[in-house]
């Protein structure tokens, strides 16, 4: 095909077609019936069609886990890849092509047991990704053990008698890590908080790191329980730099103005646990992104060569 | 005046010019003995360059100490060269060394007792600790002579340091050049090529640097001229194409960037970092980067994504790193995403010896991931062919789709050797990014029922849309349980294997095509192997050698090649057991690597002599194995011999 | 009135009883088929424990889906299990079902696209889908029935959900127990060992809950009673000792206990996860504890440390696991901490088959460490040996202050079968914790030079502090790079494995010691594997079997063993290359793991018939490629004949 | 020996026993001349011999680093590991022998790039161990290469161009982590501060971090060089549950009264740029220890045969 006839067919790919949020389901998801995961991938679909994305310009990538499953259900390129490397794999893809979309899904045990020190690295780095962390604070797939973020006392079949540590909170580590640029809690019964959030999150540039607050009727049915009949023990974080959907306003009246600038501030709200806490706790577009700062000339294969051929002078006998 | 006529195997033909006798030899070794921190490195590397731009042989062997910078005068603070160059091409380290220059007693004495030392080795020996003010050195400076006299060392006493501070105020930044001097008078080198390295070498320095270094270098070789009553001539050939020299881990790194490599992903380990230092330098020239990642499997992580999506990624490490990136590498064989990653290797197990030469990745190279996952292994066997192996390497990546695994060494990442120019292909730049459209119904994983090997599809390509797994998958690369659909993706991974091997020539036998023994070894071992063979042959003796480059999957013929020798042994730098120990029988015996993959490869009684000294073997002890070999009834003394 | 007799291999008597005709048979295999979440464990579990009570051999297996909980009425929502039971022990999952339970049309389809029922098999299925109101239901059913139509099984209806929604409101807690009824009654169950069970499982829950149950169990019995013509009769042994039944994860679990472990630390991991289940419900009840690390390598490190320290420590994983734990697993080696491993093996390679079983990670677990790091390697044959394996190793590890890995699989993991109550001995449960003062001289490795083995200095003893490192070390555990140094370190540590393997009796051949065939095996496919040589003995054919438990390093005497056969085979869950196919030589052919390990071994041109279908190999299949073996000329057709 | 002639003898071994501090140097430290390493060796020392410690019943573990080789120079039993993986192995030991002191030294390297994961996680587990960073700000064993602390711009073998992205501050992300008990900074040009921390980091029942300053003077010998020269600079963290050595108030008179109980202020503290603070950060002794809540009553061999075999009746046939 000469590369004419490409350029014409891709502007024919492009011409006039319209996404709908369906267009991007590749398969139906298979989680239990009632996992959070799937109000995870409904947001994402609405996301990618209010974006009008390219299905063949995105890369979800994801671990192990029943919720790095995501990527077979999403009508995009995906690499569905080990427990606890997404970030890595993701960090390749987005260094080898900055201007495809990459999109990480991860749950509790794969970011923040087995990948922690990809994840705290991941943050600094700070590359232009969308990461969800769905934390329904357990080991799904694997059936039942608990994970760092499982809370104290819960029990498993790892732990019969209690987790018998306090919780790992994703959103207090990642606030220590130097360079965080955004970070945000969303959860899955709210819908709209949660494509909201992704909206920001897309619209970041930089490593945008969102904890999904995620049921798992399976093994957690009782963990978020409380937290989904009564929306008084959820606090909105808003402001104009942060998510604040309309609609939301009469279910959760607890709100609270939160500039995303303030890390200090972030970083004590997110310590306190006395209510759920939705919507971004800090943001800053301006730090280095790091396929910015690693970013190279192009060169052409014979500058190449003749390059390497002045480099061998160096070695030259 | 001294005849240097024990230095046996070498055409003397000794010329009385006034009170010098100049010895002319085919080659000699030579070694610069310091503390760490005194400038052996550059001393080596300019007499290296000079020689070889004389259009001698050259081979040079980095010796590190294992701190970073131990305290001085103490036998663990021994740092320095050894420079081996001959008339011919010089393919390895040689055996020992026959002139030396050290600095201090106790370094000396670190080399003696490595055995590193030609009986009737000249050393050239700093005058300052003999009668040092300090009882303490000038008491261990005499044990330390008592210790040597064991050997027929012909000592001469040079005021190194002495000289240096007429021309510099910090001796430790000139005695170095002193030294080169002095070698420079010796082996008559040409003084402007060493002016001219020396300006290139300072060439971030002051011009002031740059002339103290020059002045001390002449100051050595007037000292030597008026004090030394030899000298050696060793004729030189110069070559007729051109000719770069440098160690395996730069041109590990110049052919990466021949190769098209767009990515090195990496974490620091000794002894592969130098690989990402010399590309760190010059990468970013030709479009690439250098990524230190967090880790080892980040490393990998990040070369399989970058892989993934269309570059050409590499990942580098040694031995412990390749533990940490097992899992990922099969993930990228089941996802079939090319990968090169290139293994240094090190004296292991564990951290073992970081800075030292070992072969003993082999069988976890080829083995090491639970489950089958087939993936090709090469080792290179010269510095040249570390060049020209990450061509390949990629090459064979991407045609089939794959993980390829160099195995190279500490042998020749730090070993300095020249050797014909590359002549550079334009078409090894292309990247594989393509992005047309998937031709309608091509699947992922569309398979070709006969070779296994199928088409890549890369994120971008318009139609092409799927999720790549490390699951089980079928040709969709959908999940699949089905025992067909595990089966066939199992069998389609494998036969690529077969296909590659059927693209490969039987390796080429050293030597006569049959005889008593055939000594077969791999990678790094290759010159010294051939030495000794050859030195063997010399004697009449009916043996051949074969440097296998692919061990996964082997070259063909191997089989009948062996069967054309009544005996078969490998040469390896790894651990076997030996018969007769305690304990050990033909029965619970442990074999070197090579040997072992070669008895279930041919069925063939395969013998194996190996060793893991942390240095690289040397043509002597191989001989001597060769001889043991050949004739057992003898009973030699392995590797005591002179 | 239906005559059975299509049942071949079986003693048949039928006894007309009323309108019931009872078929006497040696053994038989059920499966009960449900979706997931719908009880069939529970179901089976109860049944394959009655039927253990009353005297006869048992294996059950799961059939696991690969989603939590997938949608229901789906093919891939299949969960169940299989029980084989018989007058004699049995070691295996046998061939396939002859009688099944379904809870619907789409799982039962899959089980017949496995190929698992039998031509003739009888199907007691759900009645509600036939003629349900929604017409893609019905239409599903139609087609599933239209594409069973192949083969000869006998549908029986029956109205489970219906039958069983007269006793509880929420049928996917009843209909496993109204099947388990059915059962109960068709095979003549003692329904008082039915309901003690009942009472054990449901302990937890209401009186109620168990009543309920057992009202169900009663029902399923009373229907088959009334509406079915036939039964079958598996005469018992009771057995004269003592026997538990259990699963290979629970014996593993159980028998560490037995071996005195105290720590457990693993990071989760299917199908291994479920020992640690196990432990973590008893283990503090010896003063031991289930620690969940945060990845695997540290699973390892932690295991190590405590080892170290005096504990005796465990580490629990599934080949990504092992993967991880490659590095740690040299540095135990070297600094030779005494270490078990616990590898269950599943599907490869990546995260491959999950839930299945595989037999791929021999070679890696013998020679997956950068560096020569030699280890001990054993598979149990059964789930007795899964317990016992568990002393074994620890001694093993402690005598030998090495790494013992221990391979099981999937198979055994989940498979559950009775076996003689072990005898415990309360040595094994010394811990090895030592505070006396070191005696005075007492070197780190302290190694005897013909044996390699030393004595163990615990943190805490007096006088015997010291520093254990992965660098290469000498006895005083010193740092040492010389040649010398390294190689003794290396020598050691290889002989203790040739130490260990005089410890060792020769494998056992079950049948002749000598014949046309020998065929061999390891770890888990030993009662599959006898089973299809008895059935080729019986018919005549000089066929035996050895099956191997101990793989690095390999039982004495294999040699002498293989020559007395004209052909070796080995037969593993794992793969190879067939020769024939497409590029597929006797030269580039991929053997089987522990074919390939045999011909190094033993330079004997041993064969392998090897699969990976993800699920146990059938003792059929396994026979069919006996005789494939034998008449290759016949030219059968692997694993297709009846 | 028998067992009453073993308890004799033991008696013997303590009685009248003291020890110096050099009594605690095993062999001369194989550091390069100045290297900061040195004082360390010198405060754990003088710590020792304070504390009158046994040195069979203590533990040094350690990566793999020049830092990392501390072990080999101090009289105690000690674990050289493998890189990046002391936690791990400490955390082994100190779960195996709660009575046993144990004490890890690592690397910025070793403990903040390849260790990430298990730092996060150990200092969660926030078991009883004094664990010392010793950072340098560079790789100095492989010879100088960029470490996730190397400040911003400074170059290296791998970033010859230098660092490509801010340092992380392993502080602030010590901070992050839930269940973090202690978290001190010194440095090792300041040997009463030193010292005077390691003697509240001992003194701390959990996993107290110590993040040491350290001069390589090999490879990043400017990198401290004005912290050194000018103490200005530097702002000492002071109060009466932190540190305050005696004789340090003339050299360093910038002091900040923090109650390390403060964790807010401790993040906000240790984010601030503007000064090296030294001094604890945060403290609170009453955290869950994991030895502590994983620990279970010892059961006699034969106790456990006897339990074992009941356990058996569950799977009776
Ligand atoms: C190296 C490795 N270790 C362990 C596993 C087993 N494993 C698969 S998913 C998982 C954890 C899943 O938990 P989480 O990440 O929270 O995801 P969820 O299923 O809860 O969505 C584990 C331990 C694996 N596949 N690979
Ligand atoms: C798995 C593994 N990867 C890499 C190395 C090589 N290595 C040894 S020490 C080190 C880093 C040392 O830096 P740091 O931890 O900061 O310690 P320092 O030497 O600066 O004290 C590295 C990368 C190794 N030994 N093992
Ligand atoms: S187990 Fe939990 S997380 Fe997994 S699919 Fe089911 S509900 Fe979702
Ligand atoms: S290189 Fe740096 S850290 Fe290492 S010993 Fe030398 S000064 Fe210390
Ligand atoms: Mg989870
Ligand atoms: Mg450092």
């Amino acid at each position: 095909m000469s590369s004419l006839a490409i350029s014409l067919l891709d502007l024919e790919a492009d011409a006039g077609v319209c996404f709908e949020a369906e267009d991007y389901q590749k398969r139906p998801g298979k989680w239990c019936a009632g996992c959070g995961d799937f109000g995870a991938l409904n947001a994402v679909k609405r996301l990618l069609a209010k974006e009008q994305l390219q299905p063949d310009r995105m890369v979800f990538v994801s671990g192990i886990g029943c919720s790095s499953r995501f990527p077979h259900y999403v009508n995009a390129y995906g690499f569905h890849g080990i427990h606890g490397r997404a970030l890595p794999l993701a960090s390749g893809i987005k260094l080898a092509r900055p201007e495809l979309d990459v999109f990480v899904v991860t749950g509790d045990g794969d970011c923040v047991s087995i990948g922690a020190g990809h994840w705290i690295h991941a943050i600094r780095y700070n590359m232009n990704m969308v990461v969800m962390l769905l934390d329904n604070n357990i080991y799904g797939l694997t059936k039942n053990q608990t994970s760092p973020t499982t809370p104290l006392g819960y029990s498993s079949m790892t732990s019969p008698h209690g987790a018998q540590l306090p919780a790992l909170d994703p959103l207090q580590a990642t606030l220590g890590v130097s360079n965080a640029s955004f970070v945000a809690q969303t959860a899955d019964w709210v819908p709209a908080h949660l494509y909201a959030t992704l909206e920001a999150a897309y619209d970041h540039p930089g490593f945008s790191f969102i904890r999904i607050l995620q049921r798992c009727p399976k093994f957690t049915p009782d963990i978020f329980e409380q937290a989904v009949k009564d929306p008084a023990r959820t606090e909105l974080l808003v402001h104009e730099d942060g998510v604040d959907p309309p609609g939301l306003e009469k279910l959760y009246e607890a709100r609270r103005e939160h500039d995303p600038k303030d890390i200090d501030e972030a970083r004590s709200l997110a310590r306190r646990d006395d209510m759920i806490r939705l919507g971004v706790f800090f943001r800053d577009d301006s730090l280095p992104v790091y396929e910015e700062v690693r970013a190279v000339p192009k060169v052409t294969p014979q500058e190449k060569i003749n390059r390497l051929n002045k480099e061998f002078e160096r070695y030259a006998v | 005046m001294i005849r240097l006529c024990r230095l046996e195997n070498e055409t003397l033909s000794s010329v009385a010019t006034k009170d010098i006798n100049i010895s002319e030899v085919s080659e000699h070794t030579v070694e610069i003995i310091t503390n760490s921190g005194e400038g052996a490195q550059k001393c080596a590397q300019i007499f290296g360059q000079t020689c070889a731009k004389m259009g001698n042989g050259v081979w040079t062997v980095e010796i590190i100490p294992a701190e970073i910078e131990p305290p001085h005068h103490t036998v663990t603070s021994t740092s320095g060269n050894i420079i081996r160059f001959g008339t011919d091409k010089v393919t390895n380290w040689g055996d020992q060394s026959k002139l030396a220059v050290a600095f201090n007693d106790q370094v000396l004495l670190s080399r003696h007792r490595l055995d590193s030392l030609h009986d009737n080795c000249i050393i050239l020996q700093e005058s300052l600790w003999e009668n040092h003010e300090d009882e303490d050195i000038r008491r261990m400076y005499r044990e330390a002579m008592e210790e040597m006299s064991s050997k027929n060392y012909r000592f001469v006493n040079v005021p190194i340091e002495e000289e240096a501070l007429k021309i510099v105020s910090n001796p430790s930044h000139g005695k170095n050049m002193f030294a080169l001097g002095l070698l420079a008078e010796i082996y008559q080198r040409d003084v402007s090529i060493i002016e001219r390295q020396i300006a290139h070498i300072f060439r971030l320095k002051s011009q002031k640097v740059i002339d103290s270094n020059i002045e001390l270098v002449k100051a050595g070789a007037a000292w030597a001229r008026e004090n030394l009553d030899f000298q050696f001539h060793i004729p030189s050939v110069p070559a007729e194409e051109e000719r770069i020299v440098m160690n395996g881990n730069q041109a590990c790194g110049l052919g990466s960037i021949a190769a098209g490599m767009e990515l090195c992903s990496m974490y620091p380990i000794t002894p592969a970092t130098s690989v990402s230092h010399e590309l760190a330098e010059v990468i970013e020239n030709y479009g690439g980067i250098v990524h230190q990642a967090e880790d080892e499997i980040a490393a990998a992580g990040v070369a399989i994504g970058a892989s993934y999506a269309g570059k050409v990624a590499l990942t580098v490490t040694s031995g412990p790193g390749m533990a940490l990136k097992t899992e990922f590498i099969a993930l990228a064989i089941m996802v079939e995403v090319p990968l090169v990653v290139l293994d240094v290797q090190r004296g292991g197990p564990s951290t073992g010896l970081p800075t030292k030469v070992e072969q003993s990745d082999l069988l976890s190279s080829i083995y090491g991931q639970p489950g089958d996952a087939p993936r090709v292994v090469i080792a290179p066997r010269s510095i040249e062919e570390c060049f020209h192996s990450m061509v390949t390497a990629r090459r064979i990546a991407e045609t089939f789709r794959t993980v390829v695994i160099v195995l190279t060494d500490a042998n020749l990442a730090t070993g300095v050797q020249q050797f014909t120019r590359p002549e550079l292909d334009v078409r090894w730049q292309q990247g594989p990014i393509d992005q047309s459209p998937v031709p309608e119904g091509l699947r992922p994983y569309e398979w070709d029922p006969k070779t296994g090997m199928s088409r890549r599809i890369i994120p971008g390509m318009p139609g092409g849309a799927h999720t790549v797994t490390g699951l089980a998958h079928d040709e969709l690369s959908l999940v699949s349980y089905h025992p067909s659909g595990n089966e066939l993706g199992m069998r389609m991974r494998s036969r690529k294997l077969a296909v590659f091997q059927s693209t490969l020539m039987p390796p080429e036998v050293h030597g006569d095509e049959e005889g008593d023994l055939l000594v077969v070894g791999w990678g790094s071992t290759h010159g010294a192997i051939e030495e000794a063979v050859d030195r063997a042959r010399a004697e009449g003796r009916k043996v051949s050698s074969c440097q296998l480059t692919f061990l996964s999957p082997l070259e063909p013929g191997i089989k009948d090649i062996f069967s054309k020798f009544d005996k078969v042994m490998t040469v390896e730098i790894n651990y076997s057991d030996t018969v007769g120990d305690p304990y050990i029988t033909e029965e619970t015996r442990r074999y070197g690597q090579l040997a072992w993959l070669l008895r279930a490869h041919t069925l063939i009684d395969i013998d194996c002599w190996t060793s893991c000294p942390g240095q690289p073997l040397r043509p002597k002890d191989i001989y001597q194995n060769i001889i043991a070999k050949l004739e057992p009834s003898q009973d030699i003394e392995i590797g005591e011999a002179s």
